[in-house]
């Protein structure tokens, strides 16, 4: 164990580790929210972001822009991002309701049991993943310089870039916005109902399959934008890219309390930070082991997360 | 009512089995056993032999595989389709046994000079490893609610996983060679050899058979009724009585015996194995098995158990047009995953008990 | 060839039998054993072409590269007894499962690329491999930050596969005092976010980085190190060797990277292979393309000349002494590649996107 | 008619709960309707809300056809229901379940008002404002299901079996209550086992056996058919 | 090669063809149809004292009252008056705050739920809670395996208390189901029996668990007049093979016509116990519960 290691590149490691942990938080949203209304697993999810890290990588292309091009000025940064993200959160949003409507809605209109939807989920996320990966060749795609990281500014020795600053405050924002939504519109108030009782809501009024479509979206919005974050913190992106931090997205979910849009948040950058400190602490190949220890540890002594369910329906 | 709804009144295949006396029954379970011990030369069968092999590769070795896979997807099949409890991390209890052979047997393991085991000397201990797996990874997180013991699973399995790979003691990627092969010889050459994989799915099938005599038993038992009861709800069944806790780690421990059994016979027949077979996609294809054959039956999950490693073995070397088929396989997979389950949400094989449930469900939908 | 049977019309002129390739053709790692195999069809094509007929038939088995697929594919090889040699498998993985079935079906193979120190320790008397081992490429890579790049702070860092971590431990070893920092990685396709070992890295100071791994992720380190600002050298072995790495980090990022590989440059190779290969294959020739085409070559010089049982041209192979394109080949009792005709060469990626010839590295 | 009912059938999977029943519920009026358990009471209350698809018939709202509408629109088009069970929002406090009531509604102030309302009917409720429904006794949730189901104004009140569950003071009031906001111009569909109270309170009255319609009239009649008294009243 | 617990239809049917409402026999350890007494006044059921508080609501306040041995007692009171939480507390679903439950003189606080039930107390719910995809018999099979000692081991390998138990288990499930009288749906699924059908099966379940202690939480909600009294009756032969019945219910007719004594809560307080006369007449109940004091009658 190298505690100096550790101690030395702290401040690093815990920048780094938000900016990761905003980007997993965003992802998880999906799957929490999808969670708490269906009580479903959906691990489509993962390439709902990965159709995003492409969507925008595609789009960018059509700029003429690849990994070997020159990082753009002020100007055309700008129309990039907002078109880069234009581009994720129609796809990713796309691919959500597809999902949906290919994958789940069949099954529900059959009443099907909770584990049919879980395998079809596994289904759909595979032939998503494996008909990227076909297409490309499973190769890596490099993403273009969008954004030169610069350093912005720097507190004790610990400097922090650009786009380290923008990811979270992305994060923070729409997390913001999210559950304002959730919580505060009538809308979302209908989602709570249907994820409470769904039959209850039905006879409130609330229209369960809009609702259910709107869960979809929302998730697949936030994955676009997590997947858009993606690839200017990562650079690169490849067809199992999706199944990759889903892993890590769903663990956030559920540390902060499946269900819980806050949780989501929370377990995010928890996670995001643990990871940075378990890779310099013990070294970067336990990383992933370190977000599992830390997911028992926390079931252990709190079994529904850290900030507990909130959308989903206790049960009965 | 006037209905005499009862589970043994069914029609197709099985409701006439069921009406069978037993004699009859016991001969076509005879003769389907012998069926089944003779699928390796199923080749020789003209005209559909051919069709039924596989091309990429060899017949005996996918037999072997799908013998495992159907291993692992009977012994899912307690912990998911019997207990309900969602395991995302299946794969684990494989890489125990597989991994307890292989550090008891192989040439490669610190403990080599200590043991120094054959194969079969090391089964027991392996198997006994892996149960005492299934008790570890149960006892803290059999207390947890559904969906959450699912995530806990799939992270014990990955953290399984990890270790394996960053150990020195489990060496990672290196893996372990020259595990020793099953016992036996004959006519001075061993039965279990390299080249012939015929003798492996014979010992695979056995076992197999074997595992669903014991199964079939807890099942039709006071054991499988406590299972049942769990899994439809929880708190009544504990109110009645029923110790929850101690059925649940039971469920597990069962299930990582056979996934145990799974990965000592893999580790036999590979007699190499590293970190790199025992990955989260692993546990979720079996998973995906047990569910589309038929989660809680045991005919389902052998099906599933079967496909799953069939389908992939068939399509290797087999090109449609310019395109290998085979680099499709997961695609072709995924979406026949979908399709099998909206078609048959309940499994190919369900339970009748799943079948009646899900007929039933089906016709209360309300308006979409 | 006195026991092959005269009568036999399929055998005349030692023809109607099969070569065989094993190896991934598909899977995450299929770049490297595409490469070798359309080498070793190279050969197989043009001495077909010379002979006006088919006379020694391609046999392709793909093992994904993974070991826990290769047995079955290796048997259902073995299982063609027309099959005299095979040539692979390229992975060391791989090899520890599958040569123990070709041993034992006497089937006399060439590695073209399996690098691992320990596969010629088995007592297979079939292995082969056609290049040095990485005690060779270790201490070349090793020498080569040291006396190339003249740099006195090494990171040291790998994937933790049996081949990465074998090379970067050797490099370790060598480099001694001046490796400042160490860490290791997730396997390909299991990490992405590399920012900690990226902010090591920076924080030890190092001015070269040693990554044992492949061309995935070395792309995607490249690229998250030079985005961290970061301005040392980045160095790997044969597993990097692959414009792959250039496509994820992009071309900027990749330039100066260095990667080593106990292989001459394609570019270097004799004859016309590098025009052939591109006229055939419509790519350049990659990474090993040309050591397999020698090793093709080996085999079809020993059944030309009348080794038609698997024995016999495993036998041969004892004896070789064969000028290739790439190299010339002898082998050792165990099956190792000469001594006296290894080589290591140092490329470097240039503005190309793709590693080009530096230098050749001495091994002591 | 407010509410027709035209030879409905409805199966659960294989168990034929309604065979082809017909009733109406006229504008301004009560309707009971009793039966023995099983008797597919609440199934009618379902097929009506739509909660459950019926196999055969139709069902008229306001002249409307409404049988294959989606349960979420007839509450817009003015059906409210009490379900068997309740039916809470667990997870959601009192407050809140109330406020899922008026869904489909707009009008702050109306429904701050109906909130008004709800608390003044049930006390009990107010009380527990901030309380999860989940933790609330059978009672007090009966009374939030009831209370819940008038927030949306319906024209046509379905209520299961609303004084299940209830403490002997609160069936008193429960069944005041509904004659109150009969008053007020809501049609009520009313399920009840307390048939005694239900028939003294209704216009009228139908009598359900095992998915069949066996008698109707007024609920005044049917409290006096000796039938339906031996059966159903338990006047021993 | 016939399997233990699989009926067919024809055994059903015999089955069914018996009188239904011959007495079920009890196991039952602690009492005996023949050393039945229910004058005796040895307490099984002691509360006493017991608080419990959910944050800010005192939902059982020091509340103490006491069961004897194979009396009917019944637990009344106004909505929200904490009677299901009593009942949550002695099965082991909620702990009290304060105070100590009592069962056949041993504490039971903090045990487990199952630990609960097979030391006798059986309980019903508020809301029908069966096992919904399992038979009727299956339901009440796992009632009855409470007390098997079946391990995992002879299950497996069929030993001999394998059968034995597996036998006796299915004849006695059998004969319960006969008792509350939906013997003709034993081999139905429990979804698809009506609600009245369903709550007699929940009081079989319990009852093949051998409890010395029944709870019953309002069994007569949802049930019209002519049900209540064939409820009635079935709690009283229920208490007639010896089993003390605990009963929460707010139907004053079966109340006052079955329960042996009464404890009155409101808010969480014990307000007034007794014989059903004695509380009828009592004016604090009158005042918080019963209202109007002809309603009751
Ligand atoms: N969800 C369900 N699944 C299957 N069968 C059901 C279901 N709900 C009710 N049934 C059956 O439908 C029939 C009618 O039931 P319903 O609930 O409508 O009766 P009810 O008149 O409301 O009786 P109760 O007074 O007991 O509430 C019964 O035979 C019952 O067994
Ligand atoms: N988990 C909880 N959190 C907060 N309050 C609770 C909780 N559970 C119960 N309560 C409150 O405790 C009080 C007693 O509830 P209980 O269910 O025991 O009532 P009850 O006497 O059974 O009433 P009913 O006759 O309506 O069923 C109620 O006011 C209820 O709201
Ligand atoms: C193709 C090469 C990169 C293979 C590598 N040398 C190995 O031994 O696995
Ligand atoms: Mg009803
Ligand atoms: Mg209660």
């Amino acid at each position: 164990m190298d505690f100096s290691g550790l101690i030395n590149d702290f401040g690093p490691l815990t920048v780094t580790g938000l900016a990761q942990g905003a980007i997993i938080a965003l992802f998880a949203l999906g799957y929490t929210l999808v969670y708490g209304v269906l009580r479903l697993i959906n691990f489509a999810h993962s390439e709902v972001f990965l159709l995003g890290t492409y969507a925008t990588i595609l789009t960018w292309g059509l700029f003429g822009l690849d990994q070997n091009s020159a990082a753009p000025s002020v100007g055309p940064m700008l129309l990039y991002m907002v078109v880069g993200l234009v581009a994720a959160i129609i796809v990713s949003g796309a691919a959500a309701l597809t999902v949906e409507f290919v994958a789940y809605r069949p099954l529900r209109r059959r009443n099907a049991p909770p584990l049919a939807f879980l395998i079809t989920a596994i289904g759909a996320s595979l032939f998503i993943s494996e008909v990227v990966g076909v297409a490309t060749h499973r190769n890596q795609t490099g993403v273009p310089p969008i954004i030169q990281a610069r350093p912005l500014f720097t507190i004790g020795d610990t400097t922090v870039t650009n786009l380290q600053v923008l990811i979270i405050l992305l994060a923070l924002v729409m997390m913001f916005a999210l559950d304002r939504f959730i919580n505060g519109s009538r809308l979302g108030r209908g989602v709570r109902a249907v994820a409470q009782n769904p039959d209850s809501a039905a006879l409130m009024g609330v229209n369960k399959s809009r609702v259910i479509a709107l869960v979809f979206l929302l998730g697949g919005l936030m994955a676009g934008i997590a997947a858009v974050m993606y690839d200017l913190k990562i650079g690169v992106t490849r067809y199992d890219a999706g199944f990759l931090l889903g892993i890590d997205a769903f663990t956030a979910a559920v540390l902060g309390g499946i269900g819980n849009l806050r949780g989501a948040l929370l377990g995010g950058l928890l996670l995001g930070v643990l990871q940075n400190y378990a890779a310099g602490l013990f070294g970067s190949q336990w990383l992933h082991a370190a977000s599992f220890v830390l997911l028992v540890v926390i079931l252990l002594f709190r079994p529904t997360g850290l900030l507990g369910e909130s959308l989903g329906r206790s049960r009965a | 009512m006037s209905e005499k709804a009862s589970f043994r009144t069914n029609g197709g295949v099985r409701g006439w089995f069921g009406r069978q006396p037993w004699y009859v029954r016991a001969v076509l379970i005879l003769f389907f056993t012998v069926l089944a011990y003779l699928l390796p030369y199923a080749g020789d069968v003209p005209l559909i032999g051919p069709q039924i092999i596989t091309e990429g590769i060899d017949w005996p070795s996918a037999l072997f595989n799908m013998s495992y896979y159907v291993l692992l997807a009977l012994g899912l099949n307690v912990v998911v389709g019997y207990a309900g409890l969602l395991d995302l991390g299946y794969v684990g209890f494989f890489a125990v046994g597989a991994y307890g052979t292989a550090l008891l047997t192989s040439p490669d393991s610190v403990i080599y000079a200590d043991t120094g085991w054959k194969w079969l000397m090391a089964v027991p201990a392996a198997l006994v490893l892996t149960m005492l797996a299934g008790v570890i990874l149960g006892w803290p997180t059999l207390r947890l609610r559904g969906d959450y013991l699912a995530i806990v699973t799939l992270g014990f399995a990955e953290i399984i996983r990890i270790v394996a790979t960053s150990t020195s003691t489990l060496r990672g990627d290196r893996g372990f060679a020259s595990i020793p092969h099953p016992p036996g010889s004959w006519n001075g050459e061993p039965i279990f050899g390299v080249t012939d994989a015929i003798p492996y799915f014979w010992l695979g099938l056995t076992v197999i058979i074997l595992v669903i005599l014991g199964v079939r038993n807890l099942d039709r038992s006071r054991v499988g009724r406590s299972w049942l009861a769990i899994r439809e709800d929880e708190e009544a069944a504990e109110v009645m009585g029923v110790r929850t806790f101690k059925y649940k780690l039971w469920a597990f421990a069962i299930g990582a015996f056979i996934g145990g059994l799974g990965g000592v016979l893999f580790a036999g027949e590979q007699s190499f194995i590293n970190s790199q077979t025992f990955v989260l996609q692993f546990s979720i294809l079996v998973l995906a098995g047990v569910v589309m054959g038929g989660s809680g039956n045991m005919a389902g999950a052998i099906l599933g158990g079967v496909l799953i490693s069939y389908i992939p073995d068939r399509l290797r070397g087999l090109s449609f047009g310019d395109t290998d088929l085979y680099e499709y396989r997961f695609a072709i997979f995924g979406a026949a995953i979908i399709l099998i389950m909206v078609l048959r949400p309940q499994g190919l094989i369900p339970s009748r008990r799943r079948a009646m449930e899900l007929k039933d469900r089906e016709k209360e939908v309300a308006p979409l | 060839n006195s026991s092959s049977s005269s009568d036999d019309t399929a055998s005349e002129g030692n023809c109607g039998y099969k070569l065989a390739f094993f190896g991934a053709l598909t899977g995450s790692a299929a770049n490297l054993g595409v490469n070798i195999e359309q080498g070793f069809e190279l050969a197989i094509d043009q001495y077909n072409k010379a002979k006006g007929s088919t006379c020694i038939e391609v046999a392709k088995f793909d093992s994904q590269g993974e070991a826990s697929v290769a047995p079955g594919v290796a048997r259902s090889l073995v299982a063609d007894k027309k099959i005299l040699g095979i040539v692979g498998p390229p992975f060391s993985g791989e090899s520890e499962a599958a040569d123990p079935i070709f041993e034992s079906a006497g089937i006399p193979t060439i590695s073209p690329s399996a690098t691992r120190v320990s596969l010629s320790t088995k007592g297979w008397k079939v292995f082969h491999r056609a290049v040095a081992n990485d005690d060779a490429q270790g201490p070349a890579a090793a020498a080569y930050i040291k006396d190339n790049l003249k740099a006195t702070k090494v990171f040291v860092a790998d994937d933790q596969s049996a081949y990465g971590a074998g090379l970067a431990d050797v490099v370790k070893s060598k480099l001694g005092a001046l490796v400042v920092a160490s860490d290791k990685t997730e396997g390909d396709g299991k990490q992405a976010d590399f920012s900690a070992l990226v902010q090591k890295v920076q924080s030890s100071g190092a001015t070269a980085m040693f990554y044992g791994g492949y061309y995935t992720n070395a792309g995607i380190i490249r690229k998250q190190l030079t985005a961290a600002g970061w301005k040392g050298t980045m160095v790997g072995g044969d597993g990097m060797k692959d414009p792959g790495l250039s496509k994820a980090s992009g071309v900027q990022a990749a330039v100066g990277t260095v990667v080593t590989c106990p292989c001459s440059p394609p570019e270097a190779a004799g004859g016309t292979f590098v025009n052939d290969y591109k006229a055939k294959w419509n790519q350049d020739a990659g990474t090993y393309s040309d050591v397999a085409f020698d090793a093709a070559n080996i085999f079809l010089q020993g059944i030309d000349a009348g080794n038609t049982t698997t024995t016999k041209l495993n036998d041969y192979l004892k004896t070789v002494n064969y000028k290739g394109i790439a190299n010339t080949y002898k082998f050792t009792e165990t099956g190792e590649l000469d001594p006296n005709f290894i080589k290591v060469w140092a490329f470097k990626f240039d503005s190309s996107g793709d590693a080009k010839a530096d230098v050749e590295i001495k091994t002591s | 008619m407010l509410l027709e009912i035209d030879n409905v059938t409805l199966a659960y999977g294989r168990i034929q709960a309604l065979h082809g029943i017909s009733l109406t519920v006229g504008e301004g009026e009560v309707v009971a309707l009793i039966g023995a358990n099983g008797a597919g009471k609440s199934t009618t209350m379902r097929a009506v809300s739509g909660l459950r698809p019926v196999s055969q018939g139709t069902i008229r709202f306001d002249g409307e056809d409404i049988t294959k509408l989606r349960a979420d629109l007839r509450v817009v088009r003015g059906v409210s229901q009490s379900p068997e069970g309740r039916g809470i929002f667990p997870g959601m406090t009192v407050r809140e379940n109330l406020e899922m009531g008026a869904y489909t509604r707009r009008n702050r102030s109306e429904i701050d008002e109906d909130m008004e309302r709800a608390f003044t009917l049930f006390p009990r409720l107010r009380e527990r404002e901030k309380q999860a429904g989940g933790t609330l006794s059978g009672g007090e949730q009966q009374m939030l299901a009831v209370g819940r189901a008038l927030m949306s104004r319906p024209k046509l009140l379905l209520l299961d079996e609303p004084s299940m569950g209830l403490a002997p003071m609160l069936i008193q009031q429960i069944f005041d209550i509904i004659v109150e906001i009969n008053q007020q111009g809501t049609t009520v569909l009313l399920v009840e086992q307390n048939a005694q109270q239900a028939l003294s309170r209704a216009h009228r009255a139908y009598v359900l056996e095992t998915g069949r319609i066996v008698k109707e009239g007024t609920g005044a009649d049917l409290l006096n058919d000796p039938a339906v008294k031996d059966a159903y009243l338990g006047v021993a | 090669m016939s399997e233990p617990h699989q009926e067919t239809p024809e055994e059903l049917d015999r089955e069914n063809a018996r009188p239904v409402d011959q007495p079920a026999p009890t196991g039952g350890t602690a009492s005996s149809p023949a050393t039945r007494s229910v004058s005796g006044d040895d307490v099984l059921l002691e509360v006493d004292h017991v608080t419990l508080r959910f944050g800010g609501v005192v939902a059982l306040n020091d509340v103490s009252f006491s069961l004897r041995k194979g009396e009917i007692f019944g637990l009344i009171g106004p909505n929200g008056a904490g009677k299901t939480t009593c009942f949550n507390a002695m099965t082991g679903v909620y702990r009290p705050t304060e105070g100590a439950i009592r069962f056949q003189g041993e504490s039971i606080v903090g045990k487990k739920k199952h630990q609960i039930t097979r030391g006798g107390i059986a309980r019903t719910f508020q809301n029908v809670r069966l096992f919904p995809e399992m038979t009727a018999l299956e339901n009440v099979m796992v009632g009855a395996d409470a007390h098997h000692k079946t391990s995992v081991i002879s299950a497996l390998f069929r030993l001999p208390r394998f059968w034995r138990e597996e036998k006796s288990g299915r004849e006695r499930s059998l004969e319960l189901l006969r008792f509350v009288g939906i013997a003709h749906r034993a081999g139905d699924v429990s979804r698809n029996l009506s609600y009245g059908e369903q709550r007699r099966l929940e009081i079989a379940r319990a009852l093949a668990t051998d409890p010395t202690l029944l709870c019953l939480d309002e069994p007569a909600a949802g049930f019209n007049p002519a049900e209540k009294e064939d409820l009635l009756q079935l709690i009283r032969r229920i208490r007639d093979t010896g089993v003390t019945v605990l009963l929460i219910e707010h139907d004053m007719r079966l109340v006052m016509g079955v329960t042996d004594r009464i404890v009155v809560l409101e808010f969480g307080k014990k307000i007034a116990e007794g014989t059903p006369a004695e509380v009828r007449d009592n004016p604090a109940v009158i005042a918080a519960y019963l209202g109007v004091p002809t309603d009751a009658a």
